[in-house]
């Protein structure tokens, strides 16, 4: 069943589109990672998924339902970001028990621990909190309340690398334990590309790519050598990226589909290196503007 | 076993090949239910996705079998099937790799006989 | 009055409820809001106690005089008139405890034929011949009501000062200056009472009552004074 | 999957209690405001005074209208505070639609309301205890009231500041959803009192509106008179609210 379906999505900000024509779904019970460049549209595409922000066109459901101003989708979502807010009147203390009385799975035993772990302070305000602790105060809201939509957008802000480490650590125990769908947005792939099930790629606001991960580390390879032989070599191959390395040598990102991957295996013949290529990068040069990089701008 | 997210070979496989270790060593008996999906997730930090990726690889070649609602057992001819896949391919494309390492570097064939031997030799002696 | 200091009882009952309900549900530490609490736990006292001491300060000394209608005001302010017209024009004084006010009453012994009256201008002195007196005269203060507002402050009144020396009869008023605070809950009081508003300040003009002298002599005596006229009334 | 199912009234009953927690600096400032009210109306909302050859006297007028007054100011300024962001998102933080948000709100104002308008009655005694002990006054009149206009009297309290939060209300959903109203509305308003005044010879407006609540003297009357009109109001504001993002 899917949790989330999305077909033909736009939203128009003004005159510009922050999301446009985006059609995918979410099955149940996968952790799906959303990724994309600063002001590829992930935000507006999550708080749509929300019911925060109603689309321009196209149409979604959420648990088969519109969910936009949705009061039984909203019971059954969470959405986790750096804007929430919470009244500075209350301390996290009482923001945590106020949380628990909104969300009917919330677990509470798992929400104290985590707070004591992260040794927050119950009777500090959340407005005083630095980003990094807000950002792990939220996390313990969104983990601890179970909802069978988890949306986590650009969670660890603010964290420090330990702290990410053991978040990431405690999503992927929590969600063993309560199987769940979990969207989660991040510009940083490599941190979380072991979590993940499946990866959504945004771009500009399209959807660029939707594969699971395993999918997606085969989906392109590295290819160094002899510029011209990878140049020839690209005529038959999608060239996702490439980089000249100087004195007749390049290093070029080609994609591995179907059949061209025996003829790419091949390749070693003609002295030419593969070597993988991590999803992050993968998802870097295939967001680039240009096939050269920021290179290209010093040519 | 720590996985290596950027080695060529995926997580799934690297999975799959410290299952196969743990059986020929004998860590895992024949009958004796292996890790779970779940278990692997936790232990590796993956995605259990993947790990139940590895473990039907395994089901595939039947190293291992399902039991409905009971999880995956290691079959009793799991040792030998392992074996058998490790020196047809795996042995055969290292083989392959260091011949073609030799040829490279101008190594002749007694040469590199005779390295293997010492290799051999040491490789027993240090496993005893 | 007994159901009225019962009513505010409930509420304050209804109030410390709602706060301890309150409170119960946030019984949480926090050193920022603690300031806070005090400040609304320590108001409600505090208007708890100023309610318990305006009720028994309002209850017992200070109210002064009663509260009449405004309609009564009005009917008051017409009787007077009236009253003094029908002295002046017909002789007769009709001696009425709802618009007069008897404050103060003296008799002097007095033989003689002749009484002069000395009494401030543009006040009335009626002069009542009674057949039955002898060797004495009876001075009596008397003043129409007061109100202000419609609060009716005859009483507060001071009386006039009166001696006889001779055959001098002398009056002399005295002023009476009254400081008056007036409460009232607000409008929303007075809002459903039917029209009828016992608010001061919503009132008509005051009801200054008049202060007049009447002297009862025996009937043969000649009674003049100075520079206001005398008027002979029979007094009804 | 396993999906709640949650009633409205029921997220009502829990945003209104959140609230009640959070907004707790509404209830600081009703004291502050009170407190305030009360050193003003020291002052006397009136004096008269007057003489004749005997009588001389002068009154000082003190009434509870000028704490009611400034409670009905509160009620406004509560209720547009609350219609700004920053008390919005709060709700989207947890489990909420704008319908369970607004009648949340529209609960914690009538909450507040009826505790503003009982102390209203309170503090009105406070004041008049404060002005006996304090101040040198001869002479006291002060109403008496049965306890059916007392009764009244606070319901009638209760339901002009609940009003006023309906105007709140309406204005502050106004300004979020088109700043200019910032500008707007108060130009409108004063715009209105002068066209009004040059009009006729007598500012009408005002007096009107004023008269059509502060002189209905039927209380059954007035109840529904305010009662519909804070309706009214909070209808057209739930529904001026349906052009704003839930949280953008």
């Amino acid at each position: 069943m899917n949790v989330v379906e999305f077909t033909n999505v736009s939203k128009k900000y003004g005159k510009s589109n922050a999301v446009s024509k985006l059609s995918f779904t979410l099955a149940e019970n996968k952790i799906t990672g959303l990724i994309g460049r600063n002001g590829a549209g992930k935000t507006t595409l999550l708080k749509m998924m929300a019911g925060y922000v109603k689309p321009s066109s196209g149409n979604i459901t959420v648990f088969s339902k519109d969910p936009f101003d949705n009061l039984q989708v909203s019971a059954n979502r969470i959405f986790i970001d750096h804007q929430m807010s919470f009244s500075p009147l209350l301390t996290l203390k009482e923001l945590l028990i106020t949380a628990g009385r909104f969300y009917a799975n919330w677990d509470s035993e798992l929400a104290w621990r985590l707070f004591d772990y992260f040794s927050l302070n119950p009777d500090q305000n959340h407005a005083q909190l630095s980003k990094g602790m807000k950002s792990t105060f939220n996390m313990i809201i969104g983990l601890a309340a179970h909802c069978p939509l988890t949306i986590f957008d650009e969670p660890t802000s603010g964290m420090d690398a330990a702290v990410r480490k053991d978040f990431y650590r405690a999503l992927l125990k929590d969600y063993l334990n309560h199987p769940r769908t979990i969207i989660l947005s991040s510009h940083l792939v490599s941190e979380i590309e072991d979590l993940l099930e499946d990866i959504l790629l945004i771009n500009d606001g399209e959807k660029y790519l939707h594969l699971s991960v395993e999918e997606l580390r085969e989906y392109a390879v590295g290819v160094s050598g002899n510029a011209s032989a990878i140049k020839e070599l690209a005529q038959q191959h999608s060239l996702i990226h490439q980089k000249d390395m100087g004195s007749g040598r390049m290093y070029a990102v080609m994609k591995t589909e179907g059949a061209a991957k025996q003829a790419l295996d091949q390749t070693r013949k003609l002295g030419l290196e593969l070597t993988p290529v991590a999803v992050d990068d993968l998802c870097m040069h295939v967001t680039s503007k240009s096939q050269g990089g920021i290179d290209s701008v010093f040519n | 076993m720590i996985v290596n997210p950027n080695s060529m070979t995926p997580i799934y496989i690297q999975i799959a090949e410290w299952l196969e270790t743990q059986i020929l060593n004998e860590a895992i008996h024949s009958d004796e239910k292996i890790y779970s999906q779940y278990q692997l997730a936790e232990m590796y930090n993956i995605n259990p996705a993947t790990a139940a990726k590895g473990l039907n690889l395994l089901a595939d070649q039947n190293v291992l079998y399902k039991k409905r609602g009971l999880g995956m057992f290691v079959s009793k001819d799991a040792r030998h099937i392992i074996l058998n896949k490790r020196k047809n391919e795996k042995l055969q494309s290292m083989v392959k790799d260091v011949t073609k390492e030799a040829v490279q570097l101008g190594v002749g064939v007694e040469e590199l006989i005779v390295m293997i031997r010492k290799m051999h030799s040491e490789a027993k002696g240090g496993n005893q | 009055m007994i159901l009225l200091s019962l009513l505010p009882l409930l509420i304050l009952a209804g109030i410390f409820a709602f706060i301890i309900w309150g409170y119960r549900a946030l019984s949480f530490k926090n050193p920022g809001r603690k300031l806070a609490k005090w400040l609304i736990v320590g108001y409600a006292v505090i208007l708890v106690a100023g309610t318990v001491y305006s009720y028994s300060e309002a209850s017992t000394k200070q109210v002064i005089g009663k509260t009449v209608s405004r309609h009564e005001v009005k009917k008051q302010d017409k009787a007077q008139i009236r009253l003094f017209d029908r002295a002046r024009e017909k002789g007769v004084l009709q001696i009425n405890n709802d618009i007069l006010f008897k404050k103060s009453e003296k008799s002097f012994p007095f033989k003689g034929k002749q009484l002069t009256v000395s009494i401030p201008d543009s006040y009335n002195l009626f002069v009542d011949r009674d057949p039955g007196f002898q060797g004495e005269v009876v001075v009596t203060h008397y003043m129409s009501r007061t109100f202000i507002g419609n609060m009716d402050v005859t009483e507060k009144r001071k009386e006039a000062s009166i001696a006889l020396k001779n055959s001098v009869l002398d009056v002399t008023f005295n002023k009476t200056k009254l400081h008056l605070a007036a409460y009232s809950e607000g409008f929303v009081f007075h809002q459903f009472n039917g029209g009828k508003r016992e608010s001061v300040w919503e009132g008509d003009d005051p009801v200054f009552g008049d202060d007049f002298i009447l002297l009862k002599v025996p009937q043969g005596i000649k009674v003049t004074s100075e520079d206001q006229l005398v008027t002979n009334v029979t007094v009804e | 999957m396993y999906l709640t199912e949650v009633s409205t009234w029921d997220m009502v009953k829990k945003l209104y209690r959140y609230k009640l927690n959070s907004y707790f600096g509404v209830f600081t400032s009703l004291v502050i405001i009170q407190i305030l009210s009360i050193l003003f109306s020291l002052n006397g909302t009136g004096s008269s005074g007057g003489s004749s050859d005997t009588f001389e006297y002068n009154m000082n007028i003190y009434s509870g209208t000028l704490i009611l007054a400034f409670m009905m100011g509160w009620a406004f300024l509560v209720a547009t505070l609350i219609t700004t962001k920053a008390y919005r998102y709060d709700d989207s933080s947890f489990v909420s639609n704008r319908t369970a948000s607004h009648f949340s709100n529209i609960l914690f104002l009538f909450s507040a309301s009826i505790i503003a308008g009982i102390t209203v009655y309170f503090s009105y005694h406070l004041f008049l205890s404060v002005v006996s002990l304090f101040m040198k006054v001869r002479v006291v009149q002060a109403d008496t009231l049965t306890p059916i206009q007392l009764a009244q009297g606070i319901t009638a309290s209760v339901l002009y500041i609940f009003l006023f939060t309906s105007l709140g209300y309406l204005t502050g959903m106004l300004v979020q959803v088109q700043k200019f109203f910032v500008f707007v509305l108060p130009a409108l308003f004063i715009g209105a009192l002068i066209i009004d005044g040059n009009l006729s010879d007598e500012p009408r407006l005002l007096i009107s509106l004023g008269s059509f609540y502060g002189l209905e003297t039927s209380f059954i009357v007035f109840v529904f008179k305010t009662l519909l009109t804070t309706g009214a109001l909070y209808g057209v504001s739930i529904l001026v609210s349906r052009r704003v993002e839930v949280r953008p």
